[in-house]
């Protein structure tokens, strides 16, 4: 057990320091009023840049692209970047699928896609969603067939985030109908510039941007499979339980609530601007603090904060997405008219960070698998409970 | 568990009688017609539709809220609160609940100049809308249907005003695409007329914001109402994992839980009603519980709805989303509904020892 | 719509003084406090007593019996029964077995049951639940045999509640294993002085009692069966529905919360003895109620008790049992150690209530159908969403 | 919106290190062996078992809570937070809690009496116990440990006092069948000793039922965590309406949810134990969070046991009635848990400004 602070070397100083200058010049007041205005996910210049310090791949070797960092360096870029609410949502699909492409693709693939993610001129979202299909991956309907050497792909996916700017689509594709559902998926890493290929913006409550993707006989080479034909689950079964935030990383400074961390750390903010509401005194010269029901409610939205951060694992997901949406819309409640506000309107409470609280949260409990489904991963494989009889392979 | 002391024996009837069926299936008729989501969408973001406000105007919706001796059609609250509900449930871009609460108050006064208001406002000629908060230290402050009112009535210290700009100030966005504006209410700001002071403006002032929370509950209810309605059409014919996705009873309790609060506020609300208008003096914290009830029950209501649609459900394309913006927008106007607590426990001793 | 207060006739007020004067010699001290040690449900004095009135089935015609209460009356009679906690368990379950007796009881069972329940010597309890079976009814496994003209039981029940002091248990049983379970049901009215039944007490975490019964080769003559061989679940499906709080009376006074109205009662009196404690000044002179903490726990309460009270049918079950368990717990929070003091304890607060609260609360979850099963109900009866598949018939 | 000021890098390592293990291992195989839950029942209603205090001892459970240079074994808060996880575990019936914390009270003190009162401790020729509320207009109070003890700390003003009586005050029963018993602290009372005054007093005493809920709220997580393994045996093993009943989503959830506010209260107060042994001025709305934390968790385990084990959970028969008892009868004797919102509020401002 040890939560003691980290005692800074000369060297790592001198590193965070460096971050931060960067992010002051590179993460600057029109980055993310872009990113506020267009909902993206990502920044095109920002990513450039950081891409030219190796800081896309970070870990990665520096012959590999990468800047060769230490789990420590790691850590503090990226807290500074989501501090600094870094547009980075590409940037956490691509390393989603960089993981696939490092075990199932092609030399050739390999040798196509690794180098230029590490050079910021590739990124990759994620086709996994279909108009029908919710969070069941497993009855995917997108069909790919064989044709001659290569394959044509027919179908639609909801909710590509990132296809509007991204290079690749990893895909979930059906291959097989004769065998039971989830033995006839087929994986692909597909080029965006095909032809067949329509992207149709969604717009979301919480202000990102997302997609649906038609695909209409499209065709690619077999060289961007994926694994082997029909097996694709097993692809699957590494990003996606990425996804989900069931593992964690090596280091002791890493959060233990997976996917749930994230959230929290919104949560984080919102909670940290309330309490800056709460301690600024008003023209009467009392300050929100001084009432016993102000201190009430932030001292359960803390409490809830320090129990997010202590669930483990795909509890700590369903915590982290559940405790920002209810008290997202506490502070609302709390912080009163100017709540509900946003971001640039006149007198809006910390710049509309509440308004947009409160929309945000609500995809945090479907994003990459929905609380629901975390909850049946709980029962079953953390709590060993019976799973309930089932209808289809 | 001792004897209790005899306690007073109450009807409990939750039903509607035929002359309040009547207006409810009028105005759900009309608001199921006349305001089909695209003309919510079409209104935002200032949320005014004019061409329906006169039509809702034209059905008697602000003359029934005004006494007959005053020149109105003489409702009862519990007419206006099934008002409300239909108007809630098709989040109506109308001021409906501002207009109706001003009416009553200019009727509550003895003034002549409210008398005149109050003629003007019964032909249309002017709108005005309410400042839900006495004006404090700081004279500005967010003001429903503000920017779409040029008239606003305001509790200043102790005296009731009537301020009136040349015209509505500008929109402020909102998260419930709502017609919020900012409001100058000092002393000297635009035109200002004192209608009442004293004791007696400070209660008319307070009946009026505890009217517009009234209504607003049962629009708040019934918005949550047509949510659990949304959810159930869209669980009921999606199919995910083989089998429909309102059959995994995670999905379906969440839905029952939001039915059933939605459920409990609008009855509520309608009980409070009931007080307001017949027994006014009795049982004060219901009108608090029952706007409670209905905040939360809305926002739990619409949260739900979202989650249970799935991706598509946090995509503005749902209807959903449309709820979801009027839930928590409409219900912290007035403040933070859980400080409704106060008032509730202020009144807990007189109904209860 | 209407809430006014009933005025009362002159012959009305007279019938109220009435009961609060009976009830004032026969619910005394002595059978309050036999309830409270054992836990039955029931008090024979009582009882007997209330007979003597007609009062054991008062809206039934004097010369069956009853009393001949109207509406109002007979309310008065509840809620001065409910006001001062009247063991009225094996009431309760009685009037439910009344009501198939009359429907479906032979001549000969009517004439030996209808009047004795009137004149307080029958009372009867409900054979439903078995050792494995939980809520599920239609999986019972007590079997009824034919032999001759009459019937062999065999099996076990759980939760017979009262069967110490009744006379007849109405008794679920499997007649035929050969069709999908519903169809091979058929229900008796079991005299339990017959030979091969034995009783054993299992004590609650509330302080009821209830019991275990044991039927081994037990023999009842086809004169105690209740409707048609292998059609009990229709016979079922009126007791249970009632029990189940899905019905309601026809008086303008009655609540509208079904089953639910019971434990928002109990939570009514929870509360107003909670504030009782809180308007009550201590040494000091200040009086708990003067915190804003408490007045907002307080009001809390206050506003889950209309809420249970305004929340209809089946969903007023729910919240009447959950909103008690949930208040129950936070009551005894706010008063503090000595709500963990039960009654008869030296300084037990309100006389051990709080601790009795918590304790009583948790059944409520489970008598007559636990909440999940009228969620169940709700999901498909009232919001007609889909029903899960099922396995079996 | 704009850039955080830069914060503090910590680790956040919930792990156990190797010594951490032992203690945890040597403490789970004791109390399972020696506390099964037939002698947890078979010490009711005064929740005291003589033999397995003895044995308690033995194994150094109080001893290790002093330090080093008092006479102790200098063990961690962490370990002791590990010991009383264990005790919780099993609902042992024994003052384990109040025996440590009171210990560790005397171990703070200079006061000559302090030290002698301490090695009696520790021999185990007395038993201390603590008396959590200062001693204010009333001097009676409920003492958990007070019906087995005939020594109490208390505060009473400035005067931290040793107060002692001829034999342990009749025990008094309730919910959580704990030694509880009432004691007189009045100044005129029994055989009274001043072992501190004035403002160190007060800390030293505050800092005692810090620590005292700290241990009890590990024990309040671990009794969740063993509700919550009873619910998932029972519900993995019985079936409803032909499948098992844990297969229910809705049981499942229930579960789930209680697993996961177990799991998040037991890391929690391990990290609370950690600051307040090694950084100690240092995020102390920890310790009041944890304990919070821990309440809510215990009775929502022990509540979702008893439901989802149906009409058996609600029979004294099953072991969750064990679990119910305690939690919530454990968790109040300091005072409602919630109130620990306001020790937190006051300390958020420094930690997050």
């Amino acid at each position: 057990m040890d939560f003691s602070t980290v005692e800074l070397t000369d060297e790592t100083r001198e590193f965070r320091r460096d971050v931060s200058e960067f992010l002051d010049v590179h993460l600057n007041e029109a980055v993310l009023e872009t990113e506020r205005r267009t909902g993206a996910g990502h920044s095109q210049p920002l990513h450039r840049a950081l891409a030219s310090r190796g800081w896309v791949q970070p870990t990665w070797p520096v012959d590999e692209g990468g800047a060769g960092l230490d789990p420590l360096q790691n850590r503090i870029l990226q807290l500074e970047l989501a501090d600094r609410d870094a547009p980075m949502i590409s940037s956490g699909t691509t390393r989603i699928v960089v993981g696939a492409v490092r075990s199932y693709g092609s030399p050739w693939l390999k040798e196509q896609v690794l180098p230029a993610v590490a050079a910021g001129e590739v990124i990759c979202c994620l086709g996994y969603t279909e108009p029908d299909g919710g969070s069941d991956l497993a009855g995917v309907r997108t069909g790919a067939v064989r044709d001659g050497t290569g394959w044509v792909i027919n179908g639609a996916k909801m909710f590509t985030t990132g296809a509007q700017h991204c290079q690749y689509c990893f895909l979930v594709t059906r291959t097989n109908t004769e065998v039971p559902k989830h033995k006839g998926i087929t994986t692909f890493l597909v080029p965006l510039d095909r032809a067949g290929i329509e992207i149709r913006p969604i717009e979301t409550l919480g202000g990102e941007r997302t997609n649906a993707v038609f695909y209409t006989d499209v065709r690619i080479e077999d060289d961007y499979r994926l694994g082997p034909v029909d097996q694709g689950w097993k692809v699957l079964s590494g990003p996606l339980s990425d996804e989900h935030g069931l593992q964690r990383g090596d280091a002791e400074l890493d959060e233990i609530n997976g996917q749930g961390a994230g959230y929290r750390a919104t949560l984080d903010r919102l909670f940290r601007h309330a309490l800056h509401w709460a301690l600024t005194a008003g023209p009467d010269g009392s300050r929100p603090y001084d009432e016993p029901f102000v201190q009430l409610r932030l001292a359960e939205i803390a409490t809830d904060l320090e129990i997010a951060r202590s669930t483990p694992g795909a509890m700590g997901r369903v915590n982290g997405s559940e405790l920002l949406i209810r008290d997202s819309a506490l502070l609302v409640d709390l912080v009163g008219p100017t709540a509900v506000l946003p971001h640039g309107a006149t007198g809006a409470s910390e710049d509309g960070l509440f308004e947009w609280g409160h929309r945000y949260a609500q995809g945090t409990a479907t994003y990459g698998g929905t609380t629901d489904i975390m909850r049946n991963i709980v029962a079953q494989r953390v709590l060993g409970l019976p799973r309930p009889p089932r209808f289809d392979g | 568990m001792s004897a209790a002391k005899q306690r007073q024996l109450r009807r409990n009837d939750y039903s509607l009688d035929e002359q309040q069926q009547a207006v409810h299936e009028a105005f759900a008729d009309f608001f199921t017609a006349e305001c089909p989501s695209s003309r919510v969408r079409a209104a935002e973001p200032l949320g005014f539709d004019q061409a329906l406000w006169g039509k809702v105007r034209e059905l008697g919706a602000v003359s029934m809220a005004v006494p007959a001796d005053r020149g109105g059609d003489g409702a009862t609250l519990i007419d206006l609160v099934l008002v409300a509900e239909q108007y809630g449930r098709v989040l109506a871009p109308v001021p409906l609940i501002e207009a109706v609460a001003a009416a009553r108050l200019l009727a509550r006064l003895d003034a002549d100049a409210a008398a005149d208001f109050l003629a003007a406002t019964l032909t249309g000629e002017m709108l005005p809308t309410l400042a839900l908060h006495q004006v404090g230290h700081d004279p500005r402050q967010i003001v429903p249907a503000g920017a779409v009112a040029r008239q606003v009535l305001a509790l200043h210290g102790q005296e009731l005003v009537l301020i009136t700009a040349a015209a509505p100030p500008e929109h402020v966005e909102n998260m419930a695409h709502a017609s919020l504006a900012w409001w100058d209410l000092s002393a000297q700001s635009g035109d200002r007329q004192v209608l009442a002071a004293g004791p007696r403006a400070v209660e008319a002032f307070a009946a009026a914001v505890r009217e517009w929370k009234l209504l607003t509950g049962a629009a708040l209810a019934s918005s949550g109402d047509d949510a659990v309605r949304l959810a159930v059409d869209f669980v009921s014919s999606r199919t995910a994992f083989g089998q429909l996705v309102g059959s995994f009873q995670a999905v379906a309790n969440a839905i029952v839980d939001a039915a059933t609060a939605v459920s409990a506020a609008r009855n509520l609300t309608r009980k409070a009603a009931w007080f307001a208008e017949y027994a006014p003096h009795e049982r004060r914290e219901l009108q608090p519980m029952a706007y409670l009830a209905s905040a939360r029950a809305a926002v739990q209501a619409a949260t739900t709805a979202v989650h249970v649609q799935g991706g598509f459900g946090f995509s503005v394309e749902s209807d959903v989303t449309l709820h979801f913006r009027r839930a928590k927008g409409w219900s912290v106007l007035a403040g933070d509904p859980s400080r409704e607590l106060f008032d509730i426990a202020a009144h807990l001793p007189a109904s209860f020892q």
